[in-house]
C-alpha cells in the first residue's frame, strides 16, 4: 500500500525531536481525526538552519513529516513557503488515495511554524 | 521472517481438512444440487449433511438453516426480511451502538425508509443493559438486533436475557454470532433467539459462505434476492456446494474443539494482557474484563496511533489490526470504542490481537518482546503531553 | 459405470488448475484483503490481479468490475440498483419473457413496488426483436435488461443492436451474460451494455462467486447490501479472495481458449443434433437454428415427459437436464419454451444437453446409442396419440 520511500521515512524518520529554544513552532491537526504534527524551526539569516518534528499519526503522517523536514532544511523561508503538500507527497512517490488527508498536514505544519516565527519577529 | 498471525477476528486460514473437502467438491462432486441426476444427487446429499452439522452445532433443526454468502448477507437478510414482512405490525427497530456495520448500516438504511430506530448506548465495557432494551420496547417494535460478541473488543452481550425479554414482549430477536460461534457456546434455544448470523471464514471455513438461522414459524421472509427456488425459496442462486460442505465440516470441528480450544486460547490471551500491562504501561484494555471472547485482546496505547503500530509490528512479521478491518481507510476511529466513551485520541491508538488455532505461547512471547520498543519509539515521536 | 456429464449449463466442474489456486488462497494466502499487514496485502494484490484479468476478458476497466456471490446476486444488484437510483427519472423497466428467474423475478418484484414492467415476447426461436424494444421505450423507461444467451435453449439475443438503441435513447442497459461468457465473444463495448452479469461456476470457476460489470459513470448504486466499505463501497462483506482469484484465472483461461473450444464444441453439438434427428424422429429442436450457443442442444421429444427421460439417461450414467435446473420441482413447464409458443405437452418433453471441456465425440456417440431405446420405451408407454 505504501511506497518504499514512505516505508523508509516511516522506519527511519529524519529529524525527529524538539528544538528547546526554537525560533518558530507550528502545530496542525487534531486528535479527533487522528493526527497532530508539530514542527520546530531554528532560523538563521532567513534560512532554516535546523528543523525537527513530532507527530502523532499513521504511517503516512510520520513519513510526510520526515520528508518535509528534509525538503525544508537549508531553504530560505520564502523558498520553504513554496513547498506544497502535493510536493511532499510526490517526493514520497505518492500516497494511497485514502491517505491524502495526512499529506495535507506536513507542509501546513511547516508553514505554520514559519508564520509563528514571522509573527514573533514582527511583534519583537 | 518469523510470521505470527494475530488477526483471526478479521479472517482465519481454512483448516486443511476443510480445504481438501472443498477441493473434492469443486473437482469431483461438482454437480448442481438442484439437478436430478447422479452428480446433482451427490451434491444434494452433501449439502443436506452439512445443513445437519450446522444445525447440530447450534441446537437448531436443519430446516431452520439457510446458507448465504457470508455474515454480511445473513445480517442484511435477517433484518430486511423481518422489517419488510412486519411493516404492517410496526416500524420500530432496536439495536446497539456497537454492532458491526452489516447490522448498523442496514438498520440505518431502514431508518431512511420510514422505520424508527433506537440505537442503545453501551457502558464503558461495551455492554448493552437489559433494562435499556426493556425500556426501549414499544408496541411498534418489530425487531431487536444485538450482537452476541463484539468483533473489536470482544465483549459478550447478555443475549439470553434480552432474548427472554423479547419473547415475552412478542418481538423478534436477531443476533449476529459471527464472532462468537466456535469460541463460546452458541445455542439458539439457550440464547432465546429467533434469527442468528454466522460467517464461515471466522472459524476456519472459507470466505464467501455463511449461515442464517431462522426459527421455524418466525415472521421472516426472504426479501433480498429474487430468482430460483433454492434453499426452499429462502435464498435464490445456485447453492455454493463446496462452500456449504466446507462450512458444515468446519462447524462440526468448531463445536467439537470449542471448549478445549477456548481454554487454551484464554491462557494465551491473559498472558498477552498481563505482559502488555507489565512491560509497557499507559495502556487501556478495552472490553469487558470477564465477559469477553477467549481469543481477543483489544488495547489502547496512549499517545500513539494504531496504524503506525500495525506497520511496525508488520515489519517484525506480526499481523494485527486496529479496530475492524472493514473500517480501515476511514478517518474516524472505531465507532465501537467511541460508544464506550473512550476519547478520540485514545481510540486512535487501539490495536486488536485476535488469536487462533495455530498460535502458541512462543507467539505471545515474541509479541511481548517486539512490542515495547515499538511503543517506545513511537511515543518518543509523539507531540502529545505524556504523563 | 460410464459417466457422461452433459449439464454444463447448470454448472461446471472447477478446472483443477483453478481449484489448486483456490486451495492455496484458502490455506496459505488467507489474509483479509482489507487488512494492512503482509497477509492482507498479499490477498489484496491477488484480488486486484484477478480484477484485471476479468476486465481484460470482457474489455472493461478494472474499476468497473465488482465481485459478487454469483449470477443471481449480480442480476439482482444490477436491476435493483438502477431502478432505485433512477426512480425519480422514471418507473418503467423493459425485459423479455425468456429471462432467467434471477432477472424476471427481480423485475416482477419491482413491478409490485410501483414500477411498470414491459415483458417483451419472443419469436418461435426465442428471439427478442429490436423493433419491439424500440416500440416499448417511453420517456419513463430507466432500464432495459435482456439476456445475452438463453440458458434453456441457447438463443443469442441481438444485444449490440438493443444496446445501441438504448444508448441513443439514454436508457441504461443490462445484460445477463451468465451463459454466454466463455462461449461466445463478450465485450462490453461491442455489446453496448452498461451493466453485465457473470457467474463463475458456469465457466470452470467455483460456485459462490460472480461478477457485476458496471460502466463508469452509469447511474447505478449498490442498494442490496449494507455493511463494510469493501469493493469501493459497491459490495459489502469480506471479499471472497479464493473465489475471486479462482474466477480471475478461469476468466483468463476462458478468454484464451474460447474460440478453439467453441469450434470443437459446435462440432459435437451438431453431431448430437443430427444424430437425434436421424435416429429418433418426432423431435423439435428448440432455439435459434444459427444464433445459438456452441455448447447447447435443447430438444423436445414428442409424446413423452422430460423427467422420465432424465431418469432413464441417469441410469445409463448420462447427466442432462430439462429446462433450467432452477425450476425443477415446479409443475409448470419452462416459461422459456412456453414463451416461444411451444405447446404445454411438448414443452414438458424437453431436455437440454449442454457440453463442456471434458466431453468428447465418444460421449456424443454413447448418448446417441443410449437415447433411442429410452425414447422408444417411453413412447410405448405414452397414452398420447402418436402420428
Ligand atoms: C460481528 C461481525 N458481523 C458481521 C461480519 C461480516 O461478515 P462477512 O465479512 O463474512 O460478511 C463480521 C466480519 O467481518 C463481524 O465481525
Ligand atoms: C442465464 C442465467 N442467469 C443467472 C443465473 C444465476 O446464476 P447463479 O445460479 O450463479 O446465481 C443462471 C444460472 O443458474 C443463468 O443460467
Ligand atoms: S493520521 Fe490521519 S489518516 Fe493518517
Ligand atoms: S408428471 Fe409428475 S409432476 Fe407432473
Amino acid at each position: 500500500m505504501y511506497s518504499e520511500k514512505v516505508m523508509d521515512h516511516f522506519t527511519n524518520p529524519r529529524n525527529v525531536g524538539e528544538i528547546p529554544d526554537a525560533d518558530g513552532v507550528g502545530q496542525v491537526g487534531n486528535p479527533t481525526c487522528g493526527d497532530i504534527m508539530k514542527i520546530y524551526l531554528k532560523i538563521k539569516d532567513d534560512r532554516i538552519e535546523d528543523i525537527k518534528f513530532k507527530t502523532f499519526g499513521c504511517g503516512a503522517a510520520i513519513a510526510t513529516s520526515s520528508m518535509v523536514t528534509e525538503m525544508a532544511r537549508g531553504k530560505t523561508l520564502d523558498e520553504a513557503l513554496q513547498l506544497s503538500n502535493k510536493m511532499v507527497a510526490e517526493a514520497l512517490d505518492g500516497l494511497p488515495p485514502q491517505k491524502m488527508h495526512c499529506s495535507n498536514l506536513a507542509a501546513d505544519a511547516l508553514h505554520a511554524a514559519i508564520e509563528d516565527y514571522r509573527g514573533k519577529q514582527k511583534s519583537a | 521472517m518469523r510470521r505470527v498471525y494475530f488477526d483471526h477476528s478479521a479472517t482465519t486460514p481454512v483448516d486443511p481438512a476443510v480445504a481438501e473437502e472443498m477441493y473434492r467438491f469443486m473437482t469431483e462432486t461438482y454437480g448442481n444440487p438442484t439437478s436430478l441426476h447422479y452428480f446433482g444427487r451427490q451434491a444434494r446429499k452433501a449439502v443436506e449433511e452439512a445443513r445437519e452439522k450446522v444445525a447440530a452445532a447450534i441446537g437448531a433443526d436443519p430446516k431452520e438453516i439457510i446458507f448465504t454468502s457470508g455474515g454480511t448477507e445473513s445480517d442484511n437478510m435477517a433484518i430486511h426480511g423481518v422489517a419488510t414482512i412486519n411493516r404492517n405490525r410496526g416500524n420500530h427497530i432496536i439495536t446497539s451502538a456497537v454492532e458491526h456495520h452489516a447490522v448498523l448500516n442496514t438498520v440505518k438504511a431502514l431508518g431512511k425508509q420510514g422505520f424508527t430506530v433506537t440505537i442503545l448506548p453501551v457502558d464503558k465495557y461495551g455492554m448493552v443493559s437489559v433494562e435499556d432494551v426493556a425500556a426501549a420496547i414499544t408496541d411498534k417494535t418489530v425487531l431487536i438486533t444485538i450482537m452476541h460478541a463484539n468483533n473489536e473488543m470482544g465483549t459478550i452481550q447478555p443475549i439470553a436475557e434480552i432474548g427472554k425479554l423479547a419473547r415475552e414482549k412478542g418481538v423478534l430477536f436477531h443476533t449476529d454470532a459471527v464472532q462468537s460461534f466456535g469460541k463460546i457456546p452458541v445455542n439458539v434455544d439457550a440464547l432465546n433467539v429467533d434469527l442468528l448470523s454466522i460467517s464461515g471464514h471466522k472459524f476456519y471455513a472459507p470466505k464467501g459462505i455463511g449461515v442464517l438461522y431462522v426459527r421455524k414459524g418466525a415472521r421472516w421472509r426472504q426479501t433480498l434476492f429474487h430468482g430460483g427456488a433454492q434453499e426452499r425459496l429462502r435464498r435464490a442462486g445456485t447453492e455454493n456446494t463446496p462452500g456449504i460442505v466446507a462450512l458444515g465440516k468446519a462447524a462440526e470441528l468448531a463445536a467439537a474443539n470449542r471448549e478445549e480450544e477456548a481454554a487454551r486460547l484464554s491462557v494465551l490471551r491473559d498472558r498477552l494482557i498481563e505482559g502488555i500491562d507489565s512491560r509497557i504501561g499507559d495502556v487501556l484494555l478495552t472490553g469487558h474484563p470477564e465477559k469477553r471472547l477467549p481469543n481477543l485482546v483489544s488495547v489502547c496505547f496512549k499517545y500513539i496511533e494504531g496504524e503506525s503500530m500495525l506497520l511496525s509490528l508488520d515489519m517484525q512479521g506480526i499481523a494485527a489490526s486496529s479496530g475492524s478491518a472493514c473500517t480501515s481507510g476511514s478517518l474516524e476511529p472505531s465507532h465501537v470504542l467511541l460508544a464506550m466513551g473512550i476519547p478520540h485520541e485514545m481510540a486512535h491508538g487501539s490495536i486488536r490481537l485476535s488469536l487462533g488455532k495455530d498460535n502458541t505461547e512462543a507467539d505471545v512471547d515474541y509479541f511481548l518482546e517486539v512490542m515495547p520498543p515499538i511503543v517506545e519509539r513511537l511515543r518518543a515521536m509523539s507531540p502529545l503531553d505524556q504523563e
